[in-house]
C-alpha cells in the first residue's frame, strides 16, 4: 500500500502528461477534422487493444524476445566494443571510422539485403535490433573508460596491476554510468530496431501487425501495435533504470 | 512432402487470397507440396529473395522483374496475375486527374520503385502528354493513402485494385481513378516468378505449385466470400471490409478472353515482349533484356475460369 | 656509484602545462638505504609529491636517473606501499573492499587477506566502518582507511605522502607509533626493516619518526639539507621531551626556514 | 608536412581496416558468386560515384543541410530537455516515459502521419533526423547533470547562487563530458534520421537516389550514395570530436 | 536565549547510512560572538566538518536549532566564506575562474573581482599560478586557491574547515598572520571583525590563532571544553615563545587528550 503510494506519488506528473495528451487527442479527433484512418481516436485504439481480432499474445511474445535479444546484444558487443577502442589507440583508430560508417548506413535501407543474407525469423531481427543500437553503448563506454581521475590510475599503477585488471577494477566500475546511461539508450533503439527488421520481412511480431494492418488502413490496430511496442520500451527502459539503482547505487542519477 | 517457399511480394492483401486457399485447401498438399509463404517488402525484395535461393517462387511485379534480369538476376515471370494491368493513378474528386492530360503541372508521389512511376514516360509518350511536365515525390508505400487524401499531392500512382483503401481515407464517391489499362497502356503487372534453379531442378515441383495456385483462384473466383473467410481465417490481421473489394478489383483484371480462352495465368508471347520493349526503353538498364530470358510458359498448366 | 636501495642521480622534472612550463625539481641527488626511515619536508610545491611519483615509476622524470634496488626506473615500481596526498578511494567499493584492493589488483586471493584488512581497520580507529561507503566516512577517516590500503600487502617499501596530513595530534600520535612498529623497529637487529620515503610537514613528526630528514628548497625543489637523526631507537613518546628532540627540531626549522633565530611554528 | 605525418601516423589503422575490407569484398564479388544488384563490388561503386549519371552535387548539398539542421536540432532540444529532465523529479516523471514512449515508435511506421503534419522538403527531414537522434542528448544529458560530485554542489549553495546559475556554472560544464557523447552519437543518428527522412518522401537528396536507384535493383548507385552518406558522417562526427577537443580538453577522451 | 552570532542548541545529527545510522554530532550547545574567531579541535571523525556543514546550513541537523544572525538556519545562509576540507577546485576552471567563482554565481561582475583575485593570489604565494589549471598545481598549492576563493567577496563570517592542513610550516604561519589581518586584527577598536568559525588540528595553531577553542569530544561529538584564549592581541610571532603561550597549549592539549601530564604532540 505505501509503495503504490509512493509510485502513484512518484508517477503522477506522467499520468497527467497522458491523461491529458489523451484527452486532447480524443477531442481532436472527435471535434477537429482528424481522418479516424490517420490518426485513430484513442478509443478505437482501445477497443482495438482489447475487443479486436488480433491475436496479441503471440506477437507480443515475438516481438519481446526480438527486443531483449537486440538489447542484449547490443550490450554486450557494444561494451566489449567500447573497451576495445578505450584499451588501445591503434584499435580506436581503426575501429572508430569504421563503426561511425555502420552505424551512419540507414538500417533501413540496408535492411532488406541484411535479411537476405541472414534469413529471416527471430534472430535476424534481434541482429537487428542489435546493430540499430549497439552504438550508443560503444561511445558512452568508451568515453566514460577514458573519464577516470589520472590518480586513479596511478592507485592500479602503483599495485603493478596488469592493463586489464586495471580496466576491471577501476576503469570499468568508473565508466559504469556512462555504461548505465547508454543502456537506457540502447533500450528503446532495440525496440526500434526489432521492428524495423519485422518491417521487412515477417509473419508474426508487432511490426509485421503494424505493417499488415496499415495496408489495409486498419491503422487503429497499428496504433493498438505502437501501444504494446511502447509498453515493452517502456518496461525494458524501466528495467535498466532498475538494474542501475541495484547495481551502481552511487552513480545513481536521474532516471 | 517437398518443402517449397513462395515469397509473396507484401504483406497479407486481397491479392494474395489464391495462395491461402490453395494452402487451406490441401491444393498443394495434394500435389506432394509443403508451401510456406513468406511476406516481402515489395517486388525488388521479393525477387532477391528467389533469386537467392531464400525462395523458390514468388510475387512481382513484371515490370521490376525484366529490369532485374537487365541487372544480373536469372528469375523468369512463369505464370501471370493479372492479365490486364493494374497500373493507375488515384486522385480526389475535388481536383481530379481522370485523363492524361489532366497530369501536366501537377505533383505526383510513389515510391520510386512503383511500375507507375518507372514505367510513367511510356504511359505519357503513349498519350502524347510532355513527362518533364509532372513532378514526382518519392514516398513510403505505407504513406501513399494519405498523401493523396489529405492533398499533399495532386495524386498518387497506385494498383487499381487499391481503391478500396483510398475510398476508405477519402471517402467513398470521393476518389477518382485513371486506369492506364483505358488509355492505351498495356503492359503486364504482378506476376509468378522462379528462380532458374527451381527451375532446372524442380521443373515439377514447380509446375505442381502453379497449377495448385491458379485451382486457388479459380475458388477465389468461383466464392470470392469464401476465400475472404479463408485469408480472414489464415491472417487475423487482414480488413474483410476493405480486403473483399480489393480482392474483388483485382478478380475483374483477370476475368478476360485470354484467361477464359487459355486458362488462368496464361503468359502472351507478344505482351510479355511489348513489356520487355517498354522496359527496355524507359528504365535505363545496362544492358538490352531479351524477351525469351524474362519468361517461360513451360510450367503452365491449364486450369478453366469459372464462370 | 651510490649503492642505496634507492638512487636519484641529478633527477630534474619540468611540467609541459599548457601556460608554459613549471619546473618542479631542479637536480635532485640522493641515496636511500634499504631499512631506512627518511622523511621529506619542504615548502609547499616544492616538489615532494612529484618526487614520491618519480621514485615509484608513475611519471619519467624529464632529467637524471633513478635506480631502486639497482634497476633503473622506467616504469612503476613492484611491491611498494604508496600512499598519496588525497585519499583516493574508490567510491563504489566499501572500506573494506577498498583496503583489500591492492589484493586483488596483485591477484591475491582477496578472502585470505581479509582478517589482514581488518585488523588494519581496527589498527587506524576504523572498527565497524569496514562495510561503510567512502563518502561516509570523515576527510581524516578516509586518510586512514588509505594507510590500510598501503600496507594491506606488507610491501618492503613505502612511499608516504602525508599520511597523517588530516588527522588530529592524538590520532596523529599513534598512527606514528603504530608506523614505526610496522616498519619494524622491533627488529631492529635483523635488518628485516622496511625503507620508507615520508613526506611530512610536521617539524616535530619528521623528526620523532626518522633517521634521516630530508629538506627541500621552495620550487623548483633543491635538496638544502640532508640531517641525520641520531635518536635512539625504539623512540618513546617520552623521547619528545628531551633536549636532543628539541635541538634537532630546532635545526630542521632552521634548515626549513633559512633562518637563524629559534622559535616554533604551527 | 609534419601535421600530415602525424595525422597519417593517427589513421592507418583505419586506413589498413578499410583497404582490407575493400581487398576482400572485391574479391568476394569477382571470385564469389555474388550478384552485383545485393552487393555490387567497390570498382562499380567507384565508377557509379565519378563516372555514372546521378548529380552527387545537388543530393550531397540538399542531404548535408537536413543532417546539419537534423544535428543542431537534436542537440538543442536534446540538451534542454535533459536539463528540464535534471532540473525538476516533477518534470523528470512526467516527461521521461513521454520520451521514451515517443523514442520507441518506429518512425518509419509514422510515417503517413507525419507526412501529412509536417509536409515534405528539407525541413520536415531535418525534423525526422532530429526525433530520431535527440534522445541520447537528453538521457547523456539528464545523467551527466546529476552525476556531480555534492560537494561541487555545496559549493554553489554556500555562494547563495540560484539554482539555474548552478546549473550553468557547475552542473553543465560538469556533465560536458556525457553532452560530447551524446553529440558523437547523435552525428551519425542525425545521418540516419535525415536519410530516413527521405525514404518517407522527399524529390532530391541521397536518400532519395537510394530509394529511386534500389527500387530499379541499380544497387551500385544505392552504395555509392552510402558511400557519399558515410562521408557527410565521418566529416559530423569529426567536426563534433574537434569541437570537444576545443571546448572541453579537460574532458579530454577517446575519440 | 544566548545572544550570539551563531547560536547552537542541542545540535545532534546521526547519519543514515545504508549500512545502518551513525551519530555524529550529540548535543552541541554553544553561542558564537559577532567578531569572535573561534577555533574548532577534536579527533579525527568527530563531527567538526558535519557541524561545519550544518552551521551553514548545507544540511540539516537531525536535532537541535541554530541561528545564525538570530534566523533559524533551514538553508544556506547568505554572506559566507568557507573553506572545505578538500580544495573543491571546478577543474574546467583556471585557478583564477576558480578563485572568481563566487562572484558570477552571485551575480557580481568578475571583471571588477579580477584585481582582487590576483591580489588573493599573491598572498597565497600562488602569484601567476592564475591560468593554471587545478590539476597542475599541489596539494597544498590548490588549498591555497579554495582559501583565496573563500575570501574573495570579503564574507564577514568565515567557516573554515582545515584550510592550512597541507600546508608545510612555514607556508602555515604566513597564511595564518595573513588570515588574522583579514580577519580585523587591526580593527580592534572598530568591532569590524570578521567572525571565524576555524577547525584546525593543530594545537598551537588554534591557541595562536583564537579568542576561544572549542574542544569536542570522540564521535558522537560533544563539547568537551570551551576555551578562553586570553592572550594580547595583534598576535605575533614572538608571542609563541612566551610562557602563556606554551600554558595554553599544554591546557588544550589535556582538554584534548584528556591525559593529565605534560607532554607535546607531533
Ligand atoms: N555523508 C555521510 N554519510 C554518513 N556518515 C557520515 C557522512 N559524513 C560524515 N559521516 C560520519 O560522521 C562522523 C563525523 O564526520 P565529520 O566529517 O564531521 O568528522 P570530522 O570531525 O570532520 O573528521 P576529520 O577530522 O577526520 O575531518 C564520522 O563518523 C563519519 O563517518
Ligand atoms: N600535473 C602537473 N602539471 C603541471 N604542473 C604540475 C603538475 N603537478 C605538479 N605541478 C607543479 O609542480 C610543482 C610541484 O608540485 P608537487 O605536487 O610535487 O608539490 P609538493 O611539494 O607536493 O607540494 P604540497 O606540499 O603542496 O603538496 C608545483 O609548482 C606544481 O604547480
Ligand atoms: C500501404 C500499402 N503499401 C503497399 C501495398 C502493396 N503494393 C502496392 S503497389 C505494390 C507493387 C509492388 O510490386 C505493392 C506491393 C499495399 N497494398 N498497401
Ligand atoms: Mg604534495
Ligand atoms: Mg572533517
Amino acid at each position: 500500500m505505501t509503495k503504490l503510494g509512493a509510485f502513484s506519488r512518484q508517477y503522477w506528473p506522467t499520468v497527467v502528461l497522458f491523461a491529458f495528451l489523451l484527452a486532447s487527442w480524443q477531442t481532436a479527433v472527435t471535434f477537429g477534422n482528424i481522418r479516424e484512418y490517420l490518426l485513430p481516436a484513442p478509443l478505437s485504439v482501445w477497443n482495438a487493444l482489447w475487443h479486436g481480432d488480433t491475436a496479441w499474445a503471440g506477437h507480443l511474445w515475438t516481438t519481446t524476445l526480438e527486443i531483449i535479444g537486440a538489447f542484449l546484444m547490443a550490450a554486450v558487443v557494444g561494451v566489449a566494443l567500447g573497451v576495445a577502442i578505450a584499451w588501445s589507440p591503434v584499435l580506436a583508430n581503426a575501429l572508430v571510422p569504421f563503426l561511425v560508417f555502420v552505424n551512419t548506413l540507414p538500417k533501413v535501407a540496408i535492411a532488406p539485403l541484411f535479411l537476405i543474407w541472414m534469413g529471416y525469423g527471430i534472430f535476424p531481427n534481434m541482429l537487428m535490433g542489435a546493430l540499430i543500437g549497439f552504438f550508443p553503448v560503444v561511445i558512452n563506454t568508451a568515453v566514460g573508460l577514458s573519464q577516470v581521475e589520472p590518480d586513479m590510475l596511478d592507485l592500479g599503477r602503483v599495485f603493478n596491476a596488469p592493463k586489464w585488471k586495471i580496466f576491471v577494477k577501476i576503469r570499468i566500475p568508473n565508466a559504469l554510468p556512462y555504461i548505465l546511461s547508454a543502456l537506457k539508450i540502447t533500450a528503446t533503439a532495440a525496440v526500434v530496431g526489432a521492428i524495423v527488421g519485422e518491417f521487412v520481412a515477417s509473419q508474426r511480431g508487432l511490426g509485421y501487425v503494424i505493417v499488415t494492418t496499415q495496408s489495409s488502413m486498419n491503422t487503429s490496430v497499428a496504433f493498438a501495435a505502437l501501444v504494446w511496442i511502447s509498453v515493452v520500451g517502456l518496461l525494458l527502459y524501466g528495467a535498466v533504470v532498475l538494474l542501475a539503482h541495484l547495481w551502481a547505487p552511487w552513480a545513481e542519477g536521474v532516471d | 512432402q517437398e518443402k517449397f517457399t513462395f515469397a509473396l511480394n507484401w504483406f497479407a492483401v486481397g491479392d494474395h487470397a489464391a495462395y491461402w486457399v490453395a494452402l487451406d485447401k490441401g491444393y498443394y498438399k495434394a500435389k506432394g507440396l509443403d508451401v510456406t509463404l513468406e511476406n516481402s517488402k515489395g517486388s525488388g525484395d521479393s525477387i532477391a529473395k528467389v533469386d537467392t535461393g531464400r525462395a523458390d517462387a514468388g510475387l512481382a511485379d513484371a515490370a521490376v522483374v525484366i529490369a532485374s534480369v537487365g541487372r544480373g538476376t536469372t528469375v523468369k515471370t512463369v505464370g501471370m496475375v493479372f492479365d490486364k494491368t493494374p497500373l493507375n493513378i488515384f486522385s480526389l474528386k475535388e481536383k481530379p486527374l481522370s485523363k492524361p492530360k489532366d497530369l501536366e503541372g501537377k505533383t505526383l508521389a510513389a515510391p520510386p520503385g512503383d511500375s507507375q512511376r518507372q514505367m510513367f514516360p511510356a504511359f505519357a509518350k503513349v498519350n502524347g502528354i510532355d513527362p518533364s511536365k509532372v513532378s514526382w515525390v518519392n514516398i513510403e508505400p505505407a504513406a501513399k493513402i494519405a498523401a493523396v487524401a489529405e492533398k499533399r499531392v495532386d495524386g498518387v500512382g497506385d494498383y487499381s485494385t487499391g481503391l478500396p483503401l483510398y475510398e476508405k481515407a477519402a471517402g467513398k464517391g470521393n476518389v477518382v481513378m485513371m486506369p492506364w489499362a483505358d488509355f492505351g497502356f498495356d503492359m503486364y503487372s504482378m506476376s509468378i516468378i522462379a528462380s532458374a534453379k527451381t527451375m532446372k531442378d524442380r521443373p515439377k515441383a514447380l509446375k505442381d505449385f502453379l497449377e495448385a495456385s491458379y485451382m486457388g483462384w479459380r475458388d477465389v473466383m468461383a466464392d470470392p466470400k469464401a476465400a475472404m473467410e479463408i485469408l480472414k481465417k489464415r491472417v487475423p490481421e487482414v480488413d474483410v471490409e476493405v480486403m473483399t473489394p480489393n480482392m474483388l478489383i483485382g478478380l475483374g483484371l483477370m476475368r478476360t478472353d485470354r484467361y477464359a480462352k487459355n486458362g488462368i495465368g496464361w503468359i502472351d508471347e507478344k505482351k510479355m515482349c511489348d513489356s520487355v520493349d517498354l522496359v527496355n526503353a524507359y528504365m535505363g538498364l545496362p544492358k538490352k533484356v531479351e524477351c525469351k530470358d524474362v519468361y517461360s510458359t513451360e510450367f503452365f498448366t491449364k486450369v478453366a475460369m469459372p464462370n | 656509484m651510490n649503492k642505496g636501495l634507492i638512487d636519484l642521480h641529478e633527477v630534474g622534472m619540468t611540467y609541459q602545462a599548457a601556460s608554459g612550463p613549471v619546473e618542479a625539481l631542479a637536480g635532485i641527488s640522493a641515496s636511500i638505504g634499504a631499512g631506512e626511515f627518511v622523511s621529506l619536508v619542504g615548502p609547499s610545491g616544492c616538489g615532494k609529491s612529484t618526487l614520491l611519483r618519480i621514485v615509484a615509476g608513475l611519471r619519467p622524470a624529464t632529467r637524471g636517473t633513478i635506480t631502486v634496488a639497482g634497476r633503473t626506473v622506467t616504469q612503476p615500481i613492484p611491491d611498494i606501499g604508496m600512499v598519496f596526498q588525497a585519499p583516493i578511494l574508490l567510491k563504489w567499493r566499501s572500506i573494506l573492499e577498498n583496503v583489500l584492493l591492492p589484493a586483488e589488483l596483485a591477484g591475491k586471493d582477496p578472502a585470505k587477506l581479509r582478517p589482514r584488512a581488518e585488523q588494519l581497520l581496527e589498527m587506524a580507529g576504523l572498527a565497524g566502518f569496514g562495510p561503510k561507503l567512502p563518502r561516509e566516512l570523515s576527510g581524516g577517516m578516509q586518510q586512514r582507511a588509505a594507510l590500510c590500503r598501503a600496507l594491506l600487502l606488507d610491501p618492503p617499501l613505502l612511499l608516504m605522502d602525508e599520511p597523517f596530513g588530516a588527522l588530529d595530534a592524538m590520532t596523529r600520535d599513534d598512527m606514528a607509533l603504530e608506523l614505526l612498529r610496522i616498519w619494524g623497529e622491533k627488529d631492529l637487529a635483523r635488518e628485516a626493516r622496511k625503507t620508507v620515503l615520508f613526506v611530512t610537514h610536521s617539524i616535530p613528526e619528521a623528526v620523532f619518526l626518522s633517521d634521516r630528514v630530508i629538506v627541500m628548497s621552495a620550487r623548483p625543489g633543491r635538496i638544502a639539507a640532508d640531517l641525520r637523526i641520531d635518536l635512539p631507537r625504539p623512540r618513546t613518546v617520552e623521547l619528545r621531551a628531551t633536549e636532543a628532540f628539541g635541538r634537532l627540531n630546532l635545526e630542521l626549522f632552521r634548515a626549513l626556514t633559512g633562518k637563524t633565530g629559534g622559535g616554533t611554528t604551527l
